[in-house]
């Protein structure tokens, strides 16, 4: 399902041609790594692009408000960013706008509809659609462990928030424990470990993706547990091990890859392109998570690379090896 | 005209001096980068720059305080956020601001409170603010809220290109110098900073004084609060993280020694400029941002090995 | 005039199971200086801390005027009591005149009056004679002068009880004057004075009244005219000590360590020689070098030019280490910030040097330990409740015999470097000290002994050098030598 | 006066110990009764196992404590530790080895580079090891552009996760205890060790008395920096992956449990005993807060809580440390 292509644009842009910017807002971990390499990507196929100027949030909102500033100051005709905080960018978007520069969101909201447009999938959706189909493999019964992002973090509360209506309508599921993870695999594991050593009669895990779901799998199979239904995201490490299991033809565990694509970056660029080229945009692009099964989990997996690739991508692979060349 | 001498103190005279380099440092370098980037001097940069300065100094200037008296606040972050949380979770505008205020300085008396009762600065406004955090994210658990837009009026106005809040940050900055080198309390504060048992066993009111320096880094961190506010139009428990280290590398390179009273707190000024500056250049000129790491630890290390040089050769 | 101004009633202390102050009472008066004496940890410093507030009694209570004391430091300031503490207690990092009126500035309308302050305390500077500029930051200040700013600080506020614990420790003979002046003065304009002291010279001419403590315990009060000499000695350490410093050794040996040529931070080709068996006295006012030379043979500094001989042989010692390996030890001035690894027990700040000497290797032997530290303490008769009693709990006496015994266990001691060894040392363990020294000479160590106190020297040295403006301006035989000779080098003047 | 001798000990525990390891003592009780399986001991090793990276760099940094220093800078070490360990293994068994020894040695360059700056260049601990930290993290997104590359081969796993055979010890904590006894045999035991406590407790006065101060702050320094990579093996073993960002909590968590175990800040005071009993208290509580569901934001109230009242009783215990404080 891939959007406009950089061919059409580039006719259509007549002999203009544009200085975009993007902001990273944070490359800490290989998702974030992966949201600008396929910005680079979808950028190497626009000649139209004059320059692209670069910068890095750290996670940090002020930070990100600096650097969109500072692009205003190099003259930017459009802006590229996934906001830290939906509500602390608003200002700062609103005085690119006004200043004639398209701003385009990708993968993160901002709380007034003041850009130009945003490409993003609906994180309270990805909450959601993971926990119903965490709550139909249980059949509705059952004690569930929660993993969360880190603690006041948007994406987490939102991602979380969808899933907890998902769970106040099943009286039948009790989350037994809700932890912050960090997205990250070690924490994963070591909170799963404790966890596990208290519930050791846990049905099911739900977790907000990143590296979590393969820590909580290690935990389990360290602790000698039966592995029990989990969600995931679409981390190539838990779809090579999902697909390991299934092999190995283990009853407990099966999955759901809630997948926020990477290239919503590269998406984003398409529609700012399209912006400048004076085409009208749709404002909210919201994306459906594509979701990954047991049963298409053949078409995602990727053997042949690390990791800490994310299948869902637009890019080649001769892009993604470059990725991981360094 | 006869000429009329201040009846400034010998430490506001000396202080006006020691931090000359570093005024000269931050003037060459404020300088160089104006004329070499022609993005740096555009009105949008400069507004920028001083925009995302005023919280910073506000945060070191606290720090400073804290730092003269031979202590450090590992809190200023925590309380900061939670600052913010208060504003964009509170209705009315003067109970939000004055809410905000108090608890920035209720966290910093509580710093001061255990540090007189002996527990170690860095361990103790740690865990400060991990329970301030903590408080803060309890208040309001994802960023946003819904700030007074009276208050960010007040907050974003702007004089030209220069915003309202770093005025107010640099003007703050002056007083609490002033206050630090011209009254009893900061002679006190340096006293203390140097030597605390001494201070203590003379009856001078040690416990006063670092009360007063903690609350007051509390209260700015607080301040610092308001800054941000006019930069982000809301609250987040976690938007004060940066400040933590970024106010004590401020402070640091301002010379004010960690053991505690020497230094002018009126040196942070081309200190954060300094750094602010430095950052503003690596943006613009689209250094790899992963070297932004490396090239701030290298200026840390060489601010301070020349600063332990000068202090060597003053002695005799 | 001599009506009771400070009334101590039933003052009690103690620090754990240590009874430091039991039930002392003792009255000051108007116009006269009362001489508080006692051993090293009899008692004296705690019972003036209790009289400035700032140690607290378990029981008793302190009057000023009739009227009894409540709170703190700052309390009993108020009702007219004025300390100089034993420990200096100004800020290197303040001006003399920010030290000396510190919380009490003068203020204008732009904060404290700056040109005030100086103005204040250079007239205080002048009136009390003393020739330090009241800009100057203290750290430039030699110890003498820190001691003395201290003093005018006590001044400054016109006190109506002056209390001086040790305060011409670090003082210089016409320092010494000046400060007997400064207390007539106090004491002429109707306040009470009271000395602590281990100079007894000092004691009998500046004193009127005299309070002995033991253990304590208050054990005698007279006027200073009722007692001699031997009996205020007997009195504080409950013995007769006949002879403070021990005969004189042969004091001709072989040369073991020195300096030869040495010039530079102030120094001015300086040659010294110690020879074995012998004590080499180096003797100077304070700040002409002396220290340097300490610190030199010592290898905590390195000369700029010329070189340390060792067994006539040219030598770098790029550290104190390098000096130990040679058998040179080194006891500095300043206990507390040189000298003693607070927070540790007598135990470890006794074996520190010793290291893989007593315990034979790199693991260490308890049992052995012990019993070398119980030989240390035995010699020295070292006073703590146990070996690993915190050296920060220990009376100074006794903190010093720790810095000395640390010398003791040393297996090859060939010189020991000595700076001021006995300041604020009680004249009971003096005597074992200087007997020590000797005993140490007698086999075979070298001793070098800098000190300012020149009663010590004439009494101990084999061989005085003394030093005047970074230079040797004399050897002295140690035994010919008199008071006015050593003096007279020392102020530049050919002998 | 006598010439008496002296006994030599106090026949008395170490109140600061005895506080320290109460503590662990309740909140072990507490685990145990708020769980299922509460005191089994499968369980509880497993638990402690699992936080082995934890125990170790906190012995580094009571090492580097002791000497009145401070060490900011292992929670990079640490991260940079599964980054290289995994490039260099790339997964490969035969490479363990190599990769160990590089990652070794990697953290005890880190850790010569502070002790140099700190011992030489005379620059206060914390912002030594604060910047060389910044570097060293910064250092470690320019090797890897932000994508670790390489893998943890499946043998090496077994460090974090195998149980000595036939025992319910983890071989994890097994190392934890092996490096706890090297410290605590250097530190107790050896003259060499007890020459840290001098330095710490005096640097001056311990330099002019002969000890050779400045190697001792630098081999502290280079200690601490080979633990945190030795943690960093330990974790890297353990997730099975390398990490930017996995080893930023431990900086300040090995500060914490080294002071709860009575560390003094200033230097000289306590040491790894103590210490082993502040990680208890740590990872006792915390896994009692997660499993009983306590909210994030309460557990870091309940965490900030519990070190300010460790710290003022150990302040209670040691009225002496007051002055250095
Ligand atoms: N804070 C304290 N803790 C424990 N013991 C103490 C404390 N202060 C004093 N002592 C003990 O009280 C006794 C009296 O000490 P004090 O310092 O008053 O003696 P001093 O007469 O001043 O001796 P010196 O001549 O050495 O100055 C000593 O045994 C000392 O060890
Ligand atoms: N932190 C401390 N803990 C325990 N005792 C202390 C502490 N600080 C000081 N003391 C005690 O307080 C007393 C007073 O200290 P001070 O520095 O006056 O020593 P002093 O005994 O008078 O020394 P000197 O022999 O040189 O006259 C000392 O006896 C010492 O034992
Ligand atoms: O979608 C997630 C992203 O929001 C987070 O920052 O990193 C991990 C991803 O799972
Ligand atoms: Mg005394
Ligand atoms: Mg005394």
């Amino acid at each position: 399902a891939c959007g406009s292509s950089g061919d059409e644009s580039s006719t259509t842009g007549g002999d203009e041609s544009f200085v975009i910017g993007f902001d990273a807002y944070w490359l800490g971990n290989s998702w974030s790594q992966q949201l600008q390499a396929e910005f680079e990507a979808a950028a190497e196929q626009y000649d139209t692009i004059d320059d692209v100027i670069y910068t890095q949030s750290d996670n940090d909102v002020q930070r990100q408000i600096s650097n969109v500033e500072s692009m205003m100051a190099q003259g930017v005709d459009a802006i590229v960013l996934t906001p830290i905080s939906p509500d602390a960018v608003v200002p700062v978007i609103r005085r690119a706008e006004d200043a004639g520069i398209r701003v385009v969101l990708a993968g993160n909201p901002a709380a007034e509809p003041v850009y130009t447009a945003m490409v993003n999938v609906d994180d309270h959706e990805f909450g959601r659609a993971g926990a119903e189909w965490l709550v139909e493999k249980l059949g509705g019964q059952g004690s569930i462990f929660v993993l969360n992002g880190l603690a006041g973090n948007p994406t987490s509360e939102a991602r979380f928030a969808g899933a907890k209506e998902v769970f106040d309508q099943n009286p039948g599921i009790e989350i037994v424990a809700t932890a912050n993870a960090d997205w990250d695999q070690a924490a994963a594991r070591t909170t799963v470990d404790s966890l596990l050593a208290a519930h050791p009669d846990v049905d099911g895990v739900w977790s907000q993706g990143g590296s979590m779901t393969m820590g909580a799998i290690e935990a389990f199979e360290a602790a000698g547990h039966q592995l029990v239904p989990m969600t995931g995201e679409d981390s190539n490490a838990l779809l090579k091990k999902w697909t390991e299991l299934i092999a190995a033809g283990d009853a407990g565990f099966d999955s759901i890859g809630v997948s926020k694509p990477t290239w919503l970056t590269a998406q984003a660029l398409d529609v700012a392109m399209e912006a400048l080229a004076g085409e009208e945009v749709e404002q909210d692009q919201i994306i459906e998570p594509s979701l990954i099964t047991a049963d298409n989990l053949e078409e995602y997996v990727r053997p042949d690379l690390p990791d800490s690739f994310w299948s869902n991508t637009r890019m080649t692979d001769d892009q993604i090896m470059r990725l991981f060349e360094g | 005209m006869t000429v009329m001498r201040l009846p400034l103190g010998a430490s506001t005279r000396s202080s006006l001096r020691a931090g000359w380099g570093l005024w000269a440092l931050a003037v060459l370098t404020t300088a160089g980068a104006a004329i070499a980037l022609p993005a740096f001097r555009t009105p949008t940069s400069m507004t920028s720059l001083m925009a995302s300065l005023a919280p910073l100094l506000l945060v070191a200037t606290g720090q400073a305080v804290v730092v003269l008296l031979g202590g450090i606040d590992l809190s200023v972050g925590a309380v900061l956020g939670l600052a913010t949380v208060l504003v964009a979770t509170t209705e009315s505008v003067p109970v939000a601001v004055a809410l905000a205020l108090l608890a920035g300085l209720a966290a910093g008396a509580a710093n001061g409170l255990g540090v007189l009762a002996g527990v170690n600065p860095l361990i103790m406004t740690f865990a400060a603010g991990g329970i301030v955090q903590g408080i803060a994210l309890l208040r309001l658990s994802a960023p946003g809220g819904a700030v007074p837009g009276a208050v960010i009026d007040a907050v974003t106005w702007q004089a030209g290109t220069v915003p309202v809040a770093f005025m107010a940050a640099v003007g703050v900055l002056a007083l609490v110098w002033f206050a630090t080198t011209q009254a009893r309390w900061g002679r006190l504060l340096q006293a203390a900073g140097f030597a605390s048992d001494n201070a203590r066993r003379l009856g001078l009111p040690v416990g006063r004084v670092t009360l007063l320096a903690y609350s007051a880094a509390g209260l700015l961190a607080a301040f610092a609060g308001l800054a941000v506010i006019a930069r982000t139009y809301s609250g987040d428990a976690l938007s004060g993280t940066p400040f933590v280290l970024d106010s004590v590398t401020a402070v640091l390179v301002a010379g004010i020694a960690l053991t505690g009273g020497r230094g002018s707190v009126l040196a942070v000024l081309p200190a954060a400029v300094l750094l602010g500056v430095v950052d503003q250049v690596i943006r613009l000129t689209g250094t790899n941002t992963n070297y932004q790491f490396v090239l701030k630890g290298l200026i840390l290390i060489a601010a301070m090995w020349l600063y332990q040089a000068a202090r060597r050769r003053e002695r005799p | 005039m001599d009506t009771v101004l400070l009334e101590c009633r039933g003052l009690t202390k103690a620090f754990g199971a240590t009874r430091a102050i039991g039930d002392v009472s003792f009255t000051a008066r108007a116009g006269r200086v009362l001489a508080l004496v006692g051993e090293n940890g009899a008692g004296k410093s705690t019972l003036m801390n209790m009289i400035a507030g700032s140690v607290a009694p378990d029981r008793g209570e302190v009057a000023v005027g009739g009227e009894p004391l409540r709170g703190g430091p700052a309390a009993h300031a108020a009702a007219g009591i004025a300390m100089v503490h034993q420990e200096l207690s100004l800020f290197p990092n303040l001006t003399v005149a920010e030290n000396v009126l510190l919380g009490r500035e003068p203020r204008g309308w732009l904060g404290i009056d700056d040109g005030r302050l100086v103005r204040r305390v250079g007239a205080l500077l002048d009136d009390l004679e003393l020739d330090i500029a009241p800009s100057a930051p203290v750290s430039r200040l030699s110890p003498g002068q820190r001691q003395l700013v201290e003093i005018a600080k006590a001044v400054a506020v016109a006190p109506r009880v002056l209390i001086l614990d040790e305060p011409t420790s670090s003082l210089e003979n016409p320092q010494v004057d000046l400060l007997y002046r400064i207390t007539r003065r106090l004491t002429d304009g109707g306040a009470a004075v009271v000395l602590v002291s281990h100079r007894l010279d000092e004691l009998f001419r500046f004193c009127d009244d005299v309070v002995v403590l033991r253990g304590g315990v208050k054990v005698a009060e007279s006027r200073m005219s009722d007692v001699t000499r031997d009996g205020l000695i007997s009195a504080m350490v409950g013995r007769d000590v006949t002879q403070l410093y021990p005969p004189r050794g042969r004091g001709d040996g072989t040369p073991v360590a020195g300096l030869r040529g040495v010039s530079g931070d102030g120094l001015h080709d300086v040659t010294f020689t110690a020879r074995a068996g012998a004590i080499a006295g180096v003797a100077g006012l304070e700040g002409h070098g002396q220290a340097l030379v300490a610190e030199i043979l010592a290898g905590a500094r390195a000369p700029r030019a010329g070189t340390v001989t060792i067994d006539g042989n040219p030598v770098r010692l790029r550290s104190p280490r390098a000096a130990v390996g040679r058998g040179i030890g080194y006891v500095p001035p300043e206990r507390r910030t040189e000298g003693l690894l607070f927070g540790l027990g007598v135990d470890e700040n006794v074996t520190v040097v010793a290291g893989r000497a007593v315990n034979g290797g790199w693991l260490r032997r308890p049992k052995r330990e012990a019993a070398a530290v119980d030989r240390v303490v035995r010699r020295l008769r070292l006073t703590a409740s146990s070996q690993r009693q915190p050296v920060s709990e220990l009376s100074g006496g006794n903190q010093q015999k720790t810095l000395f015994g640390r010398w003791m266990l040393h297996p090859a001691l060939r010189v020991l470097v000595l700076n001021d060894p006995t300041r604020g040392v009680d004249v009971g363990a003096r005597a074992e000290i200087y007997g020590l020294l000797r005993e140490l000479a007698d086999r075979g160590v070298a001793i070098v002994l800098v000190s300012t106190d020149m009663q010590e020297l004439l009494g101990l040295a084999d061989e005085i050098t003394v030093m005047y403006d970074g230079r040797v301006t004399g050897v002295l035989d140690g035994a010919s030598a008199t008071e006015e000779q050593v003096m007279r080098l020392a102020v530049g003047e050919a002998a | 006066m006598t010439t008496a001798g002296l006994p030599a000990r106090r026949h008395r525990l170490d109140p600061h110990l005895a506080v320290s390891y109460a503590l662990a003592a309740v909140c072990l009780v507490l685990l145990g009764t708020t769980t299922s399986r509460g005191f089994d001991p499968d369980r509880i090793l497993g638990l402690l196992g699992n936080q082995a990276a934890l125990g170790i760099v906190a012995l580094g940094q009571t090492l580097v404590l002791l000497v009145r220093g401070l060490d900011l800078s292992v929670g990079s070490v640490i991260s940079l530790s599964t980054v290289v360990t995994a490039a260099v293994m790339d997964g490969n068994p035969d490479r363990i080895a190599v990769a160990v020894a590089a990652t070794v040695a990697l953290g005890a360059v880190v850790g010569l580079a502070n002790g140099l700056l700190v011992a030489y260049a005379g620059i206060a601990p914390l912002l030594v090891t604060l910047a060389v930290g910044t570097i060293v993290q910064g250092a470690t997104y320019v090797y890897t552009n932000g994508q670790p590359r390489g893998g943890i081969a499946g043998g090496f796993r077994g460090l974090a996760d195998d149980r000595i055979a036939g025992t319910p010890l983890p071989w994890s904590l097994l190392l934890w205890l092996g490096v706890w006894g090297i410290v605590a045999l250097t530190l107790y035991r050896t003259v060499a060790g007890r020459r840290y406590y001098a330095v710490g407790a005096n640097p001056r006065a311990a330099w002019l008395s002969g000890v050779p101060t400045t190697r001792h702050s630098v081999v502290a320094y280079i200690a601490s920096g080979v633990l945190a990579s030795v943690a960093g093996l330990h974790l890297a073993a353990y997730t099975g992956s390398p990490s930017l960002t996995v080893g930023t909590s431990y900086t300040l968590m090995s500060i914490a449990a080294a002071v709860i175990g009575g560390v003094a800040l200033t230097g000289g005071g306590g040491g790894p005993t103590g210490t082993f009993a502040g990680v208890l208290v740590l990872v006792f509580l915390g896994t009692v807060l997660e499993t009983m569901d306590v909210p994030a934001a309460v557990q870091l109230i309940v965490q900030g809580g519990v070190v300010i009242v460790m710290m003022l009783v150990n302040r209670r215990l040691d009225p002496a440390r007051r002055s250095r404080a």
